[in-house]
């Protein structure tokens, strides 16, 4: 019920204020309130869910029974606390475009709940085709957003972006008939497992494109830097993280065989995404196209994480999708209030943003030293246990993931310095406002977020699998760090 | 069966409507590729005939003559077309009827 | 020996037919003037209803020049000479390569069709025998109100229809610039 | 004890929050008392878990490990939210937190005025709690955590003032390098967990015995790489001569006393894992040797008042991990410990003489200062002897020790180092004297004139800050300034008598509660070893009074090696040609010659194909009726040529 | 005297009613066109037409409700089963919602003729949908192609429209004498007419039998406006008035899909192996074809003429898979196809309307936020046609490609796939050019705001609600095709 409840709400606000001509006030008003509600929604669940359980908050009816097709939502502890970053990160947008004042009002706010209700549907889904569904309906919802309400190569950005993910779905769901065919079921809970490499490829392309996985991430750039900027921050921080529970929810379980055999190969993708969009990050000319290759550089840390075949790998996952969901969405929208006051995000035309700004520069600190994922910080843990997980796979990767870690302090800082510090000569002049307590109300509760899980991330690590094993969704969760994966050196 | 066999017969209709088809795929008159498309159809029509006194049933031949009124009808809207066109002023030639393409 | 007479005369005049009706065929296909097609086809059509007697059709033979020949003709001739000189119309047109691939295809479409008809039809030369009211007007009506009766009611409305729709696309369309005039 | 301890770690946190909340309704006097006193209260604190710890009796009673929650964990590994309080980590508490709060304390008087005071004071609690974690952290992950946030912390405050490009710079390097640290270390606890499973003290040094060599080395690798990058040992020093552009308290208390001594301190309190690997012990002394030297020759051609101490500071804790490599942590630690206090009160006195002249800290535009501030002059004298070694002062008695461990070490490598050691006394001594008179003594120069009677004339115009110290007290220095200064004074001449080489040796027992000394010397070469270092640390200090004092010695004339001193080795360009340039190059041209044509260029392409695609279907659309007949006899004879094949 | 001598069959006037309810509506229009005055007489006519509709659809659910075997009627003339019925019944609905469209139509001459034809062509669908042999099947195709012919070329002083009908007519005839051809061959190969009769003749390879399939298949494929049979499509689909392009675009696709599947599964059983493989390659290269080139289209109907031919493809997979989860498919995916396709005919229309002129991406430019309605239900067909979420598309691609699996052909499950993927870019451009093109020139609205249209409007909410309704009530719509497919030999 309460699953039901999270999906159907943010829908149903999303119908009332397309069918409703609300003026601007009102609309937003509602918008901000169905987030509201559904953060609140959410936190009951979070309270009532019992983390050492299986699939909780569960319901289940039959849609289509002839195919072996039903609507079956809950949740287990990871995708609960997935779904609790969609909502929070989704809120904080929402906000966000109420601050920014976007045109259209009723329908701009009604897509954003319509996204916020399918990502959190995508995570509930115990059934392969509703996650399909749910999967699939991200994407209407972003295309416009993002076609719409973008920069000015928008339309550009929003169809490579949504041709080329649906590509990839598009493979999946071809995997997923040729699954749930000859399963003779799509549920996902009920499912078998399947040795077919083919199908497997599907699943794994069409995850790999959304995550996104390199060398499959040539919408990125484009999408990030020309959407505005809460979609960007929905879109790289919570859309993005579909993938992982794709990969965690359908390819781990259900092809234990595939998964065995490309392991290497997802891995060596995955470090070479990871230095790839550090490396990247590293040269471009504006805060949105850092954010946009860190985030690849991160989500490709977390695939990493979730093919270390470890529960340090996987647990680690889980956390660093939370911190680096909230964290990418902070930066998102911080980029989107340092754009609109100064004009522009060219690191060419910022700096200085500092002198008489200290609420500014603190929540950018604050958010920066989050991406860069300072020792101590939540990041800092997921990105520590991940790189631990896959350690006895290979040194190789973690020292890869260790040369992202000075990579990101080297992106990080040049992002920082150069808004807040470097004045260049050719800087517009803008008013020396600072964050006002609304801009400040978007971004604190992301910023605290983090810092609550800074100081106890095992809220989220330790509260993502069941330990107990016949509830567990796969096997060596249970099994622990070392007793998997025979420990043996790359290059060896 | 007196005279030719069958096959001769089938002879007769085969070249008939590869007769037809080339008509249609050849000339550019409207009317003349009717007329072309009758002689499709009157093969066919041949064919029926043939089979059914070949089977002995009637059915080739009720349906050939199901034939012959479809085949008026055709022409009947096709002339009525052609008049329409025509009337517009328009050449009666189909290659210049290309304006809808790509 | 009577019967190889009868024989003999039935190939002859099934020849003659035979050739007359590819013959006209071709015409109506290869002449250039519409008004001489559309008499070539009367002669096909003709032909065609002699082919049919010998096929113990009587009544379609005799259906064809009524119908056909008679009652379609008659609307084509009718449309030619209205349209007068403006029927007349280039014999064939477009690159020559369409035009090379068009036979061929054309042709090969013949081949293929006579290779269907004819490849193994030794089965064929066979033919059930018939009483001598097969064909007749009778067999054939009773054959359309019983099993065809279906049929029969919707070629009517096939003709229903096609008459409409003559009718909608030979009125006088009531543009205004014809009432104008 | 615990709970002081939990106390000694959350009251700076709480004061850096209290001040980043507070904002605008804190008057920027009371964030600097706020700060002050939440220091204070941690070094309370610390005081309070000391005593409760000297009052209990044995060893492993002194050592505690609290852990109220779980920090982090996944499948069987588990990281508690843990402090350990032992023997070893008090001794941190107590100089951080005292050290701290007395540099805090002198930074209300020297931030006077200053345009962000509120957030130099939040960043100083900050690092407070964030050393305090360091070194109170009851893991492995946490001491991590501590060592990020500090570097954090560092970051933050060396690029205070972020209007100055180099001070932005500076901040930027301190970190990267710090960041190359952790990740060295992180590598390490990878290979750690993956042979142990925890990343606990006590589990993994139980362990460390039973791992493999080649293990327990690269575990040590990575742990000594930490630490050689938070300490600013070769080959990762080149940042900490750069954060002299923050605030001078901050060199005092991050840059001198504090954080880059934790190196030391990671050695020490990894002891177990180091002691298992011997070739990275060697390592880690030589590396502090070499440091020892090196950076004391650039010492001797620095101009700027701050970086000759900063290169004293590479180059003393270059003395303690060589200390620390040869297995004599309590010497390692006394020379920490007293180092914190002569090299603060050394900064502060700079901070002073800085403060004094408006901002101004070349040396050459200094002279004859001992006349205009007289106390001044006496407490940087006291710092001076201190550091050169000069008994009764604090540094003699720490320094010496570890030079005696070099000779008791033995072989030809503890000869080595020995070696080094004594002639790093030699440049300790050439160096500090250098300063000591360029500064005090000779012709005042213009500016020190100007600022003499101190009551006129507008200060504006400093390079360490824009805005300046337009109204600061008359005299030497204001009282909050004043007092810590005098009280590190004390310390530093009678710190040194925690312990008497050879006599007195309670701090060497206190410490050998947590780690025992694998080298101790004998008493006999303690005493030789005090009078050549003596010896040749007042050596020294007669060169540098022959040179600028009385000029008798001219200034030694070697262009090529002057060049090489003032250009620090070419450290730095080495980085630059072989790591920064090569890495930018590759960024550059990866976004250029694959991202843009080939990633995302692909996707063009694979459109633009669609698109001709299409195209020549609907050029085959032509409008022509015949061409669709056409198209429909052929399929026809296709279909109709294939059906009768296969039939 | 003779009448007494031939026993008279035994007529089923309940499975004829749906195709004679029509006839009449048809018959009274056309009478309505003389005797009623003229400024009713559009209102009369749409209204009977409308009613005939009702009635017919009313009817054929009668049929379906009575029918759960199938039977076959008068000497396998015509088939009364759920199959037919069900097909009946979707006509019904789409005449319903195309009589709607036409309504607005400002239309002054032929109006009662309009309505006729519209009617007569329905009713020889659902005629052919139930044909039971070669004959009927003949005789249906040719009445409702006739009145099809008729309506495209309805324009007769639109120079596009009267192209557009000469193109129907000859190549329509052109493909009906194939098949026309193809079924004497048949027939020559069994020496049976039904259906039924002909798939119970044991003839194996003869090549008059195969050679008849293929050119059955022609002629039908050449309905289902499938590649390479399809290029008429999208020039009628142009020329013709857009009401009677919405109508085709949805009717005539589901009355041919359904016959072809009928034919193929009843009387050519045993050479599944030959046209299964046939269709197969049929439906790639609608697929290929009618996605590629409605890439590069600028003119909307032209678009959705293509995206119409890439639908065959789609659904002739259902066919090739030869089986009654292929059937299901089949019928479920007409289900959202054809609401989506009338539907967006119908914007197409309104904006046609409201502009005076041809409806191109360009002239769409800004509709989405002028015409909020409108927009968004556009948005909803593209979506529903590119198989997205919370429409039938999707689901309907679904069973497509798990028909198609289960077949074992995975690889034509993966070239609808891709298939999909390249449509996205067209149909999303439709959206694109609603939606995000500010800035541009507007083209002028002639008249400021458009003429109220209720009727048109209520056709586009019908057409989004089986959209949309057919995905989430896809179990009861999926048990109506299973019970219907349960009437096909399969």
């Amino acid at each position: 019920m309460l699953t039901t409840a999270l999906i159907v709400v943010p829908f149903a606000a999303a119908l009332f204020l397309w069918l409703f001509p609300l003026p601007r006030e009102y609309a937003s008003a509602f918008a901000i309130l169905a987030s509201l509600v559904e953060v609140g929604l959410w936190i009951g669940g979070a309270i009532r869910f019992d983390f050492s359980g299986g699939l909780q908050f569960s319901a289940r009816h039959n849609w289509f029974s002839d195919l072996g097709v039903s609507y079956h939502v809950g949740f287990y502890g990871f995708s609960l606390w997935l779904a609790g970053l969609t909502v929070v990160v989704c809120a904080c947008s929402i906000g966000y475009g109420v601050w920014a004042g976007r045109e259209h009002p009723r329908a701009y706010f009604g897509l954003m709940l319509f996204l916020t209700g399918s990502v959190v549907g995508v995570f509930a889904s115990q059934d392969l085709l509703l996650f399909y569904a749910f999967f699939e309906a991200m994407l209407i919802p972003l295309y416009v957003l993002v076609g719409v309400w973008g920069g000015p190569n928008r339309v550009r950005a929003t169809v490579m972006f949504v041709i080329y993910t649906m590509v990839g779905s598009l493979l999946m769901l071809a995997s997923i008939v040729a699954f749930g065919i000859s399963q003779h079921t799509f549920s996902l809970v009920d499912s078998g497992t399947s040795g077919n490499n083919w199908i497997f490829l599907g699943f794994a392309l069409a995850f790999a494109v959304k995550a996104p996985l390199f060398p499959f991430h040539g919408w990125i750039r484009q999408a990030y830097t020309e959407a505005s900027p809460e979609v960007a921050a929905v879109l790289s921080g919570v859309v993005s993280k579909a993938a992982v529970f794709g990969f965690i929810m359908i390819v781990l379980p259900h092809f234990p065989g595939p998964v065995h055999d490309f392991r290497t190969t997802i891995l060596v993708l995955a470090a070479i995404g990871l230095a790839y969009g550090s490396v990247l990050a590293f040269r471009q000319p504006d805060i949105r196209g850092v954010i946009a290759y860190s985030s690849l550089g991160q989500m490709s840390l977390i695939i990493l994480g979730v093919f270390a075949s470890s529960s340090l790998g996987i647990d680690g996952a889980v956390l660093q999708s939370v911190t680096h969901g909230l964290v990418s969405a902070a930066m998102f929208l911080l980029a989107g209030m340092v754009e609109r006051q100064w004009g522009t995000g060219e690191f060419a035309r910022l700096g200085g943003a500092a002198k008489g700004r200290p609420v500014l520069t603190t929540m950018l600190l604050v958010a920066g030293m989050f991406t860069l994922a300072v020792p101590g910080s939540a990041n800092f843990a997921g990105e520590f246990l991940i790189l631990a997980g896959v350690f006895p796979l290979g040194w190789g990767y973690a020292a890869v993931g260790a040369v992202a870690m000075v990579l990101a302090a080297m992106y990080t800082l040049r992002v920082l310095s150069a808004v807040l510090h470097d004045r260049k000569s050719d800087a517009p002049d803008v008013s020396s406002a600072d964050l006002r307590f609304g801009q400040l109300a978007l971004v604190v509760p992301l910023v605290a977020c983090l810092l609550a899980l800074s100081v106890w991330p095992n809220a989220v690590s330790g509260h993502s699998f069941s330990r107990t094993p016949n509830l567990a969704i796969f096997q060596y969760v249970h099994a622990g760090p070392f007793q998997t994966g025979q420990v043996h050196m790359a290059g060896k | 069966m007196m005279g030719p066999s069958v096959p001769w017969y089938l002879f007769v209709a085969g070249a008939l409507f590869g007769i037809g088809t080339l008509g249609v795929l050849l000339r550019r008159s409207p009317l003349i590729v009717l007329l072309s498309l009758e002689i499709m159809l009157n093969g066919s029509n041949l064919a029926l005939v043939t089979f059914s006194r070949h089977f002995g049933t009637v059915d080739g031949q009720v349906f050939a003559i199901a034939v012959m009124a479809v085949a008026a009808s055709e022409v009947c809207v096709g002339l009525g077309l052609i008049v329409a066109v025509a009337r517009k002023k328009l050449a009666l030639d189909v290659d210049l009827f290309s304006e809808l393409r790509g | 020996m009577i019967a190889s007479v009868g024989n003999v005369l039935v190939w002859m005049v099934w020849l003659g037919a035979a050739a007359a009706c590819l013959g006209s065929g071709i015409a109506v296909v290869t002449l250039t003037n519409p008004f001489y097609s559309a008499l070539g086809l009367i002669g096909n059509l003709a032909s065609l209803a002699v082919l049919y007697l010998l096929a113990s059709a009587e009544f379609v033979a005799a259906a064809q020049v009524l119908v056909y020949a008679g009652a379609v003709m008659v609307m084509f001739l009718f449309v030619i000479a209205y349209l007068g000189g403006r029927a007349d119309a280039p014999w064939a047109g477009g690159s020559t390569l369409f035009r090379v691939a068009a036979v061929v295809a054309g042709g090969a479409l013949l081949v293929e069709t006579l290779v269907a008809l004819l490849w193994k039809s030794s089965r064929l030369s066979h033919s059930a025998s018939v009483g001598p009211s097969f064909g007749s007007p009778a067999e054939i009506g009773r054959s359309f109100l019983t099993d065809h009766l279906l049929a029969f009611e919707v070629t009517s409305i096939v003709l229903l229809v096609a008459a409409i729709g003559g009718v909608v696309l030979g009125i006088n369309p009531s543009s205004d610039e014809e009432r104008a005039t | 004890m615990i709970a002081a301890a939990w106390l000694c770690l959350l009251a700076p946190l709480a004061g850096a929050l209290a001040i980043t909340f507070g904002g605008q309704r804190l008057s920027r006097r009371a964030a600097g008392w706020l700060s002050t006193a939440s220091v204070f209260v941690a070094f309370g604190g610390a005081v309070v878990a000391f005593f409760a710890m000297v009052g209990r009796d044995t060893a492993a009673q002194r050592s505690e490990l609290s852990t109220p929650f779980t920090w982090l964990s996944a499948g069987t590994f588990h990281v508690g939210m843990s402090i350990l309080v032992d023997p070893v980590s008090i001794v941190m508490m107590l100089v951080v937190s005292g050290v701290g709060g007395l540099i805090v304390l002198y930074s209300i008087g020297y931030m006077e005025g200053e345009d962000e005071e509120r957030r130099y004071f939040a960043y100083m609690a900050f690092f407070v709690f964030a050393m305090l974690l360091l070194v109170e952290g009851g893991n492995l992950l946490l001491l991590l955590a501590g060592w990020g946030l500090v570097g954090l912390a560092s970051y933050l405050l060396i690029g205070f003032y972020h209007q100055r490009p180099e001070a932005v710079a500076a901040a930027k390097k301190a970190f990267i390098m710090n960041a190359i640290g952790d990740a060295t270390m992180a590598l390490g606890f990878f290979l750690l967990i993956a042979k142990t499973g925890t990343l606990s003290y006590g589990a993994s040094f139980a362990a460390a015995p039973h791992l493999s060599s080649t293990t327990v080395n690269l575990v040590a690798l990575g742990l000594l790489g930490g630490a050689v990058a938070k300490s600013a040992q070769l080959p990762l020093q080149t940042w900490l001569p750069d954060a002299m552009e923050g605030p001078t308290p901050v060199s005092a208390l991050i840059h001198a006393a504090t954080m880059v001594t934790a190196g030391v301190y990671l050695i020490v309190r990894t002891h177990p894992i180091f002691e298992q690997a011997h070739h990275v012990e060697d390592l880690a002394a030589g590396l502090g040797a070499a440091t020892l030297v090196i950076a004391g020759l650039i010492a001797l051609v620095q101009n700027d008042i701050k970086r000759v101490i900063a290169y004293s500071t590479m180059s003393q804790i270059g003395y303690m991990f060589l200390g620390a490599g040869l297995g004599a942590y309590a010497n390692a630690m006394f020379h920490l410990v007293t180092h914190a206090f002569f090299k603060a009160l050394l900064f502060l006195a700079a901070g002073v003489i800085i403060h004094h002249l408006a901002g101004e800290q070349d040396i050459r535009q200094m002279g004859g200062l001992k006349k205009f501030m007289p106390k001044t002059w006496l407490v940087f004298l006291v710092g001076s002897l201190s550091l050169v070694g000069v008994p009764p002062f604090s540094g003699f008695w720490s320094k010496d020790a570890i030079v005696a461990t070099a000779l008791a070490r033995g072989g030809i490598y503890g000869w080595i180092l020995f070696v080094a050691a004594l002639f790093g006394a030699l440049l300790t001594g050439i160096y500090t004297f250098r300063l000591f008179f360029r500064v005090f003594y000779g012709e005042p120069s213009a500016l020190v004139l100007e600022h003499a009677g101190a009551a006129h004339g507008d200060h504006g115009h400093g390079t360490e800050s824009a805005t300046g110290h337009s109204e600061h007290a008359h005299g030497e220095a204001p009282q909050t300034m004043a007092l810590p200064v005098a009280i590190l004074a004390v310390l530093s001449t009678v710190g040194g008598l925690l312990q008497v080489a050879g006599a007195w040796h309670p701090f060497g027992r206190w410490i050998a509660q947590t780690g025992a000394p694998l080298v101790e010397p004998t008493t006999s070469q303690d005493w030789i070893v005090s009078v050549i270092t003596v010896a040749i640390g007042l050596t020294g200090s007669w060169v540098a009074w022959a040179i600028y004092r009385t000029g008798r010695l001219a200034v030694p004339s070697a262009p090529g090696l002057q060049r090489l001193f003032e250009h620090k080795f070419y450290f730095d360009e080495l980085y630059d040609a072989v790591v920064s340039r090569p890495a930018q190059l590759v960024a550059s041209r990866l976004r250029t010659d694959f991202e843009g044509p080939y990633v995302e260029g692909s996707l063009v392409e694979i459109g633009h194909a669609g698109g001709d695609a299409g195209g020549l279907v609907a050029r085959l659309q032509t409008g022509r009726l015949r061409v669709y007949a056409f198209a429909i006899a052929a399929s026809l004879v296709v279909l109709g040529i294939v059906f009768l094949a296969v039939r | 005297m003779i009448g007494a001598s031939i026993p008279t069959p035994h007529v089923d006037w309940l499975a004829l009613a749906p195709s004679l309810a029509l006839l009449a509506a048809s018959g009274i229009a056309l009478l309505g066109a003389v005797l009623v005055p003229a400024w009713i007489r559009h209102a009369f006519a749409a209204t009977v037409t409308g009613a005939g509709f009702v009635t017919a659809g009313v009817f054929a659910a009668v049929v379906d409700h009575r029918t759960p075997n199938a039977i076959t009627l008068l000497t396998d003339s015509m088939s009364r089963d759920r199959w037919a019925a069900l097909a009946q019944i979707m006509i019904a609905a789409v005449g319903v919602i195309a009589v709607l469209v036409a309504w607005g139509e400002k239309r002054r001459d032929h109006v009662g003729e309009y309505y006729a034809l519209l009617a007569a062509a329905a009713g020889g669908m659902m005629f052919f949908v139930q044909a039971g042999n070669l004959m009927t099947l003949f005789l249906g195709l040719e009445w409702f192609s006739i009145a099809l012919y008729v309506l495209t070329a309805l324009d007769t002083n639109r120079k596009a429209s009267l192209e557009a009908g000469l193109k129907y007519l000859i190549v329509g005839s052109f493909g009906s004498a194939i098949l026309l051809f193809g079924s004497a061959l048949t027939y020559g190969a069994t020496g049976q007419l039904g259906f039924v009769a002909i798939g119970q003749t044991s003839h194996a390879h003869d090549p008059l039998y195969v050679v008849g399939l293929a050119m059955v298949l022609v002629g039908l494929a050449f309905k289902v406006s499938a590649a390479p049979f399809h290029m008429w499509t999208p020039d009628v689909y142009q020329g013709a008035p857009t009401p009677v392009t919405a109508f085709m675009s949805a009717a005539t696709k589901i009355a041919a899909m359904v016959v072809t599947l009928r034919v193929l599964t009843t009387a050519f059983p045993e050479q599944h192996r030959l046209w299964t493989v046939a269709i197969a390659a049929i439906a790639i290269a609608s697929l290929v074809v009618g996605n590629f080139a409605a890439l590069v289209q600028k003119n909307v109907k032209r678009i959705l003429a293509y995206s119409s031919v890439s639908h065959a493809g789609f659904m002739l997979i259902a066919i090739a898979a030869n089986s009654a989860l292929g059937a299901r498919a089949l019928l479920y995916y007409l289900i959202p196809y054809s609401a989506s396709a009338i539907g967006a005919f119908a914007v197409v229309a309104a904006r046609e309307r409201e502009l005076v002129a041809d409806v191109t991406l360009d002239s769409l430019d800004g509709m989405g936020w002028e015409r909020p309605f409108h927009g968004a239900a556009m948005w909803v067909f593209m979506l529903g046609a590119a198989g997205f979420p919370l429409t039938g598309g999707m689901l309907g691609k679904l069973y497509v490609f798990s028909a198609a699996y289960q077949r074992g052909w995975w690889w034509l499950v993966v070239i609808g796939v891709l298939a999909t993927a390249v449509s996205l870019y067209y149909y999303l451009g439709i959206v694109v050019a609603m939606y995000m093109r500010p800035g541009r020139l507007r083209v002028a609205v002639a008249g400021g705001s458009p003429p109220s249209d209720p009727a048109l409007s209520l056709a586009i909410g019908l057409a989004v609600a089986v959209t949309v309704g057919s995905f989430f009530f896809v179990s009861p719509l999926i048990a109506l095709a299973r019970h219907a497919a349960s009437a096909l030999p399969l």
